[in-house]
């Protein structure tokens, strides 16, 4: 089908007929009585793993059925933080894999996702902090990512109004930077990711809840959802905090939890704040968009949910925590603040990986830090369902590791949420 | 040996300065803030079931622990028994009288279920009082402490400041003790110097 | 704020308890025995429901009692509190 | 200065006898006691307050309340400067000064605007659509956009004022001070319930405080005042003005702030300048107004243009009057007010009325004023770019066609879409609401939460009806709670109009060249969404309320689209060809309007930003002059620097006295717990991986605890003090921690098991003497503990007086050497300590600190836990298998049998030689077989602990290396960033490997 490219030379021709000619970004279809690939969610994962199967494997005959509208889950409320900087060998290496496509992302699917990399700093607040920076550093730059320790003063002259003085209740003493980490915009890697697919003739189902699964001799055969069974030997769970709920409908019990996990924006002001800084030990992190919002979030609400929503006293903690470190933020104000629904693993590492049952494929458990993993995971999700096996690259993320024991504890890394 | 002299009190090296500056509330001032010194700190803990834990205890210090929920048995007088849990309670003494009691509860709970601990030098004792003592406690302070709920005779545990402390309503004035982990207590004592600032808090050393 | 109703203090504000996490698993009486997936639905996986969710608290800065709720992890309303080793509303789930 | 050309003679509620003198954009002005920043410009005859988001067009004041989308200013200067504030909210005060913003050079000549021209290309989520390529300008694409965006800007210095939050609880909180508010709280507080009664205007009184409406036959404000009196004489009520309920979470739990000194300008009064208050209320009654809705049509923004109540706000309250000849522009009955009181001023005034023409009270009462009113229809464009200078008027009838166009000149456009319940609140705590088909808007349906609605928040318009439904609601909640009490009668308002007519339902209009409304048809008047913005976004697919607003960002500016919203959905709704209901609305989120950062931390910052704990012997290090480290809450003593002497040295001064003299350390942090009962050894066997039956009473055992996961958790000595009592220390990191497991496992799964626990760790205070000399020191200071070698051996303790006070002393060792761990009660804790000083003289006893205490443990090979293990460390790794029991089961057994952590080639615990003994590997450095050019390389292992020791004078590392165990002698690499740093993998055990020098 015929698609419009969009550029600046579009968008001035379609100045001229009040862009009344502009395509949809994506069709509405109905759903067809069968796919080839049913892919349940349609976050940033989902519409990912849509694409790369159609782009990678040639599987363009592939449902995204999403219960709500696109990117309405953690991929639209997320604090958009990408990087690569994690501790182990194979969350690097998804990782890695993933901000790597997000560096050449924007061009290949022609919508712009405004990944900005800013870079990203990690602070170190005591001892133990500084020792955990340096390993993670060291483990990155010998896996090939950039990644250099800074010095407070190397660190005020980046950030001016970052508070180092060692008169502080916690004072900084140093912190870890990814240049290539960023921000990236949140909505439009859904939309991108969408409109890419469609392209490619995926289906994007919107308003339609999967409710159970159709199962014949023990395999999965399709799903029933709000529109009616969809059939499809082939069907990819992407759900993230749901992903409980989904897995009961086949009667598999996963090891994560939901939890609210909150977010909040500033007014919009002039260009302050020109990178994004995290601290694990005063627990909040923050960056600027390009709207002016300061965006600041810290770590989830420790008991279970599904409401979007949590409570007062973790804004409050984070909003200290950040006046702390900016004391120019102290007469600046929360214009509006949400939760979402995140899915966290004991290991606070993901679950790519096939199920016990066949033709059942979850991808979840990326909790608090899963947007800079989109388009990694997506790819490596796409691979797994498409070849009935994972790729190397998300192998060590199957769920026999709880019964193994295998666990990738990045609790380091996932410390403040992100 | 006397060791009187040689001990140190978890409040004796609150900086002047802060004594100073809450000074400037002057005579008018709505709340005055104490350091009440040393006391002995008894934690008792037995089955609520157990009768005879209940009658040794009430032997030995006159009082009975109460079974209702965050109540205070004696006061403001001492000893006095704040109930801290279905099976736990603190003893609070003259701090002369804890060796005493200490060795009187171990040795008639021999052989039984009772565990009796001198925790004394654990916690500071803060007292606030004053008419403006229950909104600079609010401050930090998620519990009801409206007269008709929490009253002079209740205590229970609870975060102040961020910091956990047993809160004992002593009387109706209000006057409020505050048992505060000795680690925590200078934090806390400046926290209290702080919110009590607009209130034109008062210092007063024993 | 969520406010919990301990079983013996009564209700006071979220940030004076601790959570626990679903309630009613029991620890196995002989874990030689299991197998290591046995060990690993024990140790890992968890019903994680939408909806009524029997889960454990601890009132650390109060009466430092473990005690059971039953809470809706949608509206969050919490339609009981029990203690430990008592049944609650819908039995030992 | 200018003299306020728009003020009229006399009325409103401003103070006339109070000027104020005040700047804006550098121009000086005077207003009175009274005004909002916004009313005194307005008095002043300044119509271009601010820019907008995106195409920088002139905006002037378009509400009178927090509803405001237009007239946002930068306050004040310097570091009490603050962005982005509505001038209808800011009272005036003497000497305030305020700037616009998002403007250069200035608000009235503004070359941002250029890019209104350029606006045609720049629709809704045009950079989605470009600046893709080259990869490589996108930073620079970037940066411009950055600047172009954002509204006002930060101070550049911190926060010279204070902000205090406070705990509070209620019967009943009711929100909003206006009619329906004031007569449920009068209501609920005769019964004697706690009542609070929020508003978040500087008096209370609501829609009165604008109107010219009566109560009980006399001004309604003499009603108000009378009723606030009442109120403050109740003990149990509590007022609070200037006070906005910005936030209803989960169990009634709903967030303020209170502007306490903002109206009071810049000034070192010692209250807080906001103070937040958190409510928990039994009962919520949601007092809370409504929102006049505005119209939608051609070049609806500009300066000049208002809501209608706010029209009538401004003339009533504040007695400014800024228009010669006004157009008032409704679809409503309410406008007619507007109308009728600009005419009590004189003033020409037209109404506009879409409705078809009808017979009623309202038109009866205007054309008997002098109004002049065109029914049938509707502006459709408005004339003048810096202010209003007159509309066009089409005939607009049911058909939906325009007729001829007219033009009126008039230099206030008074425009009112009908009314929004503010259910804001309503809808954060839970509750749903439904579209009301009758008033033609969204009302509350169903309540999540105890909440009950009154007044105008609920739709209930008329002021009669609003006073009784608060009254009957205030009493009934307060009934319900069991308060009753008795009061006086009920306030009444003769308001009996006839024929009133119903709202008619549209809200676009449109113009010529734009029969479905184009790009200056604004909706969203702050971030420019316009409604040729929202049909592109369902052009696109991006039709769903939610997709609407993230791609053209209706309702996500600072105002949260409070005017924007329902037209925006409507407007969809008539896209999408579906009933507004089917539509639905966006969520509503806190805070219902933006709160200061400083006032939700409240006195969080600084020294109170997080408890800080200090041991009892913390001033004497203080003025020992060490220097601490963080550890946790603690402060610890990380290194005494004696005269000019650097870290380093100290060190190894402290390292070296504790080997071969007397090193003494403040241990106090360790956690400490008492465990009693008859199945207290039974229990530590569940806890620890080792057993514990056997240990005898006086002796002393190092535990290992595992969690469930078979990972370590924390270690400790534990020592039995009777058959059933045990001591147990803890990590000081580990210490809250492991009590609460222990707490855990016994309350939940063992409670059958009689043990009781309580945490001493703050009752003692732990003084360690380390080193040869250290038995002769404490010999010196105690005498009724025999010391040698064979009655207190190692691993045992004893109980005795040292320096004459109490103690139990423990013979255990961190260091290798010989060691006594002294417990004192905390209060004598300096007096030992320093007891020991003096009498350690001699030996030149040396205080050591933390650093120096992982010097010699690390030579020692000892493990830290989480520092040698991070969660992932089995005792396996750690060489300390050998602890592992086999006869019972313990926490974390199972664990250890998985397939993974029964590998030979986990990562284990051993020591690193290096080649060169005086480099120093960083901790944390990881390590790989062999190096290569470049990444990646295969990590093995990694650093945990790595220092200079100077009694062996050269460095040791601790590091987890795959197979290390069998890997001893090979050499190993790494890779810095400047060069490669080889070592010899050995054993952790550098010093002393026989351990001789434990008995000294
Ligand atoms: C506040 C917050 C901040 C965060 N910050 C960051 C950050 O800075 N950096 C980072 O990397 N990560 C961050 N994350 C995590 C990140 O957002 C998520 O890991 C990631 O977006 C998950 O994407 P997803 O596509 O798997 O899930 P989602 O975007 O949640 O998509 C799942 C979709 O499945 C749909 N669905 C659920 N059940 C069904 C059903 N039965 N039938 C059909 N559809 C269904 C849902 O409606 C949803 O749209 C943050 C998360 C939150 C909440
Ligand atoms: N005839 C009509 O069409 C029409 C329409 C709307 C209103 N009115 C008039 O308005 C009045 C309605 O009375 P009412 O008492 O229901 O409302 P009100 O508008 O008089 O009072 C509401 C009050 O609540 C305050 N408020 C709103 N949100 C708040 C928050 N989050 N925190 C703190 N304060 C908050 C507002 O500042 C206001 O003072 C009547 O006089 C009525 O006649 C008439
Ligand atoms: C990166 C990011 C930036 C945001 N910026 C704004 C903003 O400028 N204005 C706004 O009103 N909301 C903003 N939001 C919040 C959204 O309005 C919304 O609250 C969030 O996507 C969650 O959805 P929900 O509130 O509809 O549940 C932002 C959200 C994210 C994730
Ligand atoms: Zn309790």
């Amino acid at each position: 089908m015929s698609r419009s490219r969009y550029s600046i030379f579009s968008l001035a021709r379609n100045a001229y007929s009040h862009h009344r000619n502009w395509p949809k970004a994506w069709r509405s279809p109905e759903p067809k009585s069968a796919y080839d690939v049913i892919i349940v969610g349609g976050g940033g994962h989902g519409l990912a793993t849509a694409y790369y199967l159609a782009k990678e494997h040639g599987l363009t005959n592939v449902a995204v059925l999403e219960k709500g509208w696109i990117g309405g889950g953690n991929t639209g409320r997320n604090t958009t933080i990408i990087r690569s900087n994690y501790l182990w060998d194979e969350s690097a290496a998804i990782y890695e894999k993933s901000l790597q496509l997000y560096e050449g992302l924007s061009r290949e699917l022609n919508y712009n996702l405004m990944v900005s990399q800013r870079g990203v700093l990690n602070l170190a607040h005591n001892q133990h902090d500084l020792h955990e920076l340096s390993r993670r550093v060291s483990a990155n730059r010998l896996h090939g990512i950039d990644s250099e320790i800074l010095s407070p003063f190397q660190l005020k002259e980046m950030v001016p109004i970052l508070n180092v003085s060692p008169d502080v209740r916690f004072p900084v003493l140093g912190a870890s930077l990814q240049r290539r980490g960023g921000v990236a915009r949140h909505d439009a890697v859904a939309w991108g990711f969408a409109r890419a697919a469609d392209a490619r003739g995926v289906h994007i189902i919107q308003n339609c809840e999967v409710k159970g699964f159709c199962r014949e001799e023990g395999r999965v055969t399709g799903v029933e959802t709000t529109k009616g069974i969809i059939k499809s030997p082939k069907v990819g769970v992407v759900v993230a905090g749901h992903a409980g709920v989904v897995a009961e409908m086949a009667g598999l019990r996963l090891p994560i939890e939901s939890h609210p996990l909150q977010a909040l924006v500033s007014e919009p002001l002039k260009p302050l704040l020109h990178t994004v800084i995290m601290s694990g030990s005063v627990h909040v992190y923050v960056s600027q968009s390009d709207k002016g919002e300061l965006i600041l979030g810290a770590g989830i609400d420790a008991y279970n949910s599904y409401a979007q929503r949590g409570s007062i006293r973790i804004i409050e903690d984070m909003i200290a925590a950040a006046v702390e470190l900016f004391p120019v933020f102290s007469r600046l104000r929360m214009m509006r603040q949400w939760g979402g629904i995140v899915d966290i693993c004991p290991d606070a590492s993901p679950i790519i990986s096939k199920t016990p049952i066949d033709g059942l494929y979850f991808n979840c458990g990326w909790g608090t830090g899963g947007f800079k993993a989109t388009p990694g995971s997506g790819w490596a999700f796409a691979h797994t369902i498409a070849q009935d096996r994972p790729h190397a690259i998300n192998e060590a993320f199957g769920l026999d590791r709880f019964i193994t024991g295998a666990l990738i504890d990045e609790h380091g890394a996932a410390a403040v949420s992100h | 040996m006397d060791n009187g002299y040689m001990r140190q009190g978890p409040l004796d090296y609150i900086p002047i300065s802060a004594e100073l500056e809450a000074d400037q509330g002057g005579n008018d001032a709505t709340v005055v803030l104490e350091d009440r010194g040393f006391r002995g700190q008894i934690v008792l803990q037995g089955k609520a079931s157990d009768a005879e834990f209940f009658d040794a205890v009430s032997d030995i210090t006159g009082l009975r622990p109460s079974k209702e929920t965050n109540v205070v048995t004696g006061g403001p007088g001492f000893p006095r028994l704040l109930w801290l849990g279905p099976e736990e309670w603190l003893l609070v003494t003259e701090d002369e009288e804890s060796g005493r009691i200490m060795l009187g509860l171990t040795n008639s709970f021999k052989g039984r279920h009772v565990q009796v601990v001198d925790n004394s030098d654990a916690y500071a004792i803060v007292g606030v009082r004053g008419a403006s003592a229950r909104d600079i406690l609010a401050k930090g302070c998620t519990l009801d402490l409206h007269e008709r709920v929490f009253r002079s005779g209740s205590s229970t545990r609870t975060l102040l400041g961020q910091v956990q402390v047993i809160l004992h309503q002593v009387t109706d004035d209000p006057d409020y003790e505050i048992h505060v982990h000795r680690s925590f207590a200078e934090f806390l004592w400046e926290w209290l110097v702080d919110a009590g600032q607009e209130y034109g808090l008062k210092t007063v050393r024993p | 704020m969520l406010l919990i109703d301990c079983p013996w203090c009564g209700p006071r504000d979220e940030c004076e308890f601790s959570y626990g996490g679903e309630a009613h698993i029991k620890r196995p009486e002989n874990p030689d025995k299991l197998s290591d997936a046995e060990w690993a639905d024990y140790l890992f996986m968890r019903t994680n429901p939408k909806g009524r969710f029997p889960e454990r608290w601890v009132h650390t800065h109060g009466c430092n009692r473990w005690f059971n709720a039953v809470r809706d992890t949608v509206t969050h309303d919490i339609s009981a509190t029990y203690g430990m080793g008592e049944d609650g509303p819908e039995g030992r789930s | 200065m200018k003299r306020q050309r728009y003020r009229m003679p006399d009325g409103g509620r401003i103070d006339r006898s109070q000027p104020l003198h005040f700047t804006f954009n550098d121009r000086s002005y005077q207003g009175y006691v009274g005004d909002t920043l916004a009313s005194a410009l307005l008095a002043n005859g300044v119509a271009i307050i601010g820019r907008s988001f995106k195409y920088h067009r002139p905006r002037g004041v378009f509400s009178a309340g927090a509803e405001e989308p237009n007239a946002l200013v930068q306050l004040e200067q310097g570091s009490h400067t603050q962005p982005n504030l509505r001038a209808t909210q800011i009272e005036l005060y003497s000497g305030l000064k305020a700037e616009s913003i998002n403007c250069w050079p200035s608000v009235d000549f503004d070359l941002w605007s250029l890019i209104g021209l350029f606006g045609r290309i720049f629709p809704a989520g045009f950079y989605y659509k470009t600046f893709m390529t080259p990869n490589l300008l996108w930073p620079i694409y970037e940066r411009i956009i950055r600047q172009a965006a954002g509204l006002g800007r930060a101070p550049s210095d911190p926060d010279p004022d204070r902000y205090e939050n406070i705990n509070t609880h209620c019967d009943i909180l009711i929100i909003g001070g206006g009619p329906s508010g004031l007569s449920a709280a009068l209501k609920a507080g005769q019964s004697g319930a706690r009542v609070i009664l929020a508003d978040e205007q500087n008096e209370f009184g609501g829609a009165l405080l604008g109107s010219d409406d009566e109560v009980d036959g006399g001004p309604a404000l003499d009603w108000v005042e009378k009723t606030v009196g009442e109120l403050e004489e109740m003990a149990e009520v509590r007022l609070l003005p200037r006070t906005t309920i910005f936030g209803y979470y989960n169990h009634n739990f709903l967030t303020a702030v209170e502007r306490v000194t903002d109206h009071l300008g810049v000034s070192d009064d010692p209250l807080p300048r906001q103070r937040s208050w958190r409510i928990r209320a039994r009962q919520v009654i949601l007092a809370s107004g409504a929102i006049e809705r505005p119209m939608v049509f051609e070049n609806n923004d500009r300066p000049g243009v208002m809501l209608a109540s706010a029209a009538s706000t401004y003339a009533n309250r504040y007695g400014v009057c800024f228009a010669k000849r006004v157009v008032v522009f409704t679809n409503n009955d309410e406008a007619y007010r507007t109308a009728l009181i600009f005419k009590k001023f004189g003033i020409h005034v037209s109404l506009v009325d879409v409705r078809p023409e009808f017979n009623g009270d309202w038109p009866r009462k205007a054309t008997a004023a002098g109004v002049e009113i065109i029914f049938n229809s509707a502006v459709t464009g408005t004339r003048g770019r810096r202010k209003v200078k007159g509309v066009n008027i089409s005939a607009f009838g049911m058909d939906g066609n325009l007729g001829e166009t007219r033009h009126l000149s008039c230099d206030l456009l008074a425009v009112s879409g009908g009314w929004n319940p503010t259910v804001h609140l309503y809808s954060q705590s839970g509750g749903t609401l439904t579209y009301d088909k009758q008033r033609m808007c969204l009302i509350p349906e169903k309540a999540g939460q105890a909440v009950n609605v009154v007044g105008a928040a609920k739709g209930t318009f008329e002021l009669e009806r609003c006073l009784k439904e608060g009254a009957r609601e205030g009493a009934r909640v307060a009934k319900n709670l069991d308060f009753v009490g008795s009061g006086s009668v009920r306030s009444k308002s003769k308001t009996v109009l006839e024929n009133e007519q119903p709202l008619q339902p549209k809200w676009l209009i449109p113009s010529r060249k734009h029969p479905e409304g184009g790009p200056s048809h604004f909706v969203d008047l702050q971030t420019d969404v316009t409604v040729a913005d929202i049909a592109l976004a369902a052009r696109e697919g991006y039709d769903s309320v939610e997709h609407l607003k993230r791609y053209t960002t209706l309702g996500m500016g600072t105002d949260q689209g409070k005017t924007a919203n329902i037209n925006g959905i409507s407007i969809l709704s008539g896209i999408r060809g579906e009933e507004l209901p089917s539509v639905g609305h966006t969520t509503f989120r806190p805070p219902y309007t933006p709160v200061t950062f400083g006032a939700l931390a409240g006195r969080q910052v600084g020294q109170f930003l997080d408890p800080l704990r200090r041991t009892p012997i913390h001033h004497w290090h203080t003025r020992a002059g060490a220097v601490f480290e963080n550890v946790g809450q603690w402060k610890r003593p990380w290194y005494y620097p004696v005269l000019d002497e650097d870290m380093n040295d100290a060190v190894v001064r402290e390292c070296r006295s504790a080997r071969k003299s007397i090193g003494i350390l403040d241990a106090s942090t360790l956690g400490k717990i008492e465990i009693k009962g008859p199945d207290a050894a039974d229990f530590l066997n569940l806890i620890y991986v080792n057993s514990w039956n056997n240990l005898e009473v006086g002796r002393c055992r190092y535990g290992l605890m595992l969690g469930e996961d078979g990972m370590v958790m924390d270690d400790g000595v534990t020592s039995r003090m009777a058959e059933d009592r045990f001591f147990m220390t803890t990590t000081t990191g580990g210490a809250a921690r492991v009590y609460s497991w222990l707490e855990e496992w016994l309350q939940t799964e063992w409670p059958e098991m009689e043990v009781y626990l309580t945490s001493v760790t703050e009752n003692w205070a732990t003084i360690t003497l380390v080193g040869p000399n250290s038995r002769k020191l404490l010999g010196e200071l105690t005498d009724d503990i025999n010391l040698d070698l064979k009655s207190f051996p190692f691993m045992t303790w004893r109980e005795g007086k040292v320096a004459g006070v109490p103690a139990r002393v423990f013979r255990v060792s961190f260091t290798g050497d010989l060691s006594f761990e002294i417990n004192i009660p905390a209060r004598y804790a300096i007096s030992v300590w320093t007891a020991c000083m003096t009498a350690g003289e001699k030996y030149a006893i040396t205080p050591f600190g933390t650093e120096a205490m992982h010097v010699l443990r690390a030579e020692k090979g000892y493990i830290v836990v989480g520092q040698e293990t991070d969660g992932t460390v089995t005792p396996g790794d750690l060489g300390m298998e050998r602890m592992l029991s086999k006869k019972k089961d313990f926490i974390g057994r199972r664990s250890l049998a998985r397939v993974e952590t029964l590998r030979s080639d986990r990562k284990q615990l051993v020591g690193l030689d290096t080649e060169d003994p005086s480099t120093v590997i960083p901790i944390g450095s990881q390590i790989v077989a062999t190096t290569k050019k470049r990444p990646p390389m295969d990590m093995i292992g990694y650093v945990t602990s790595s220092y200079y020791s100077p009694n062996l004078k050269r460095s040791v590392a601790l590091a987890l290396v795959k197979s290390g165990r069998n890997r001893h002698g090979e050499r190993v690499y790494l890779p810095m960033e400047n060069g490669t740093i080889s070592a010899l993998i050995c054993n952790p055990v550098f010093f002393d490997p026989e351990g001789e020098r434990l008995n000294g």
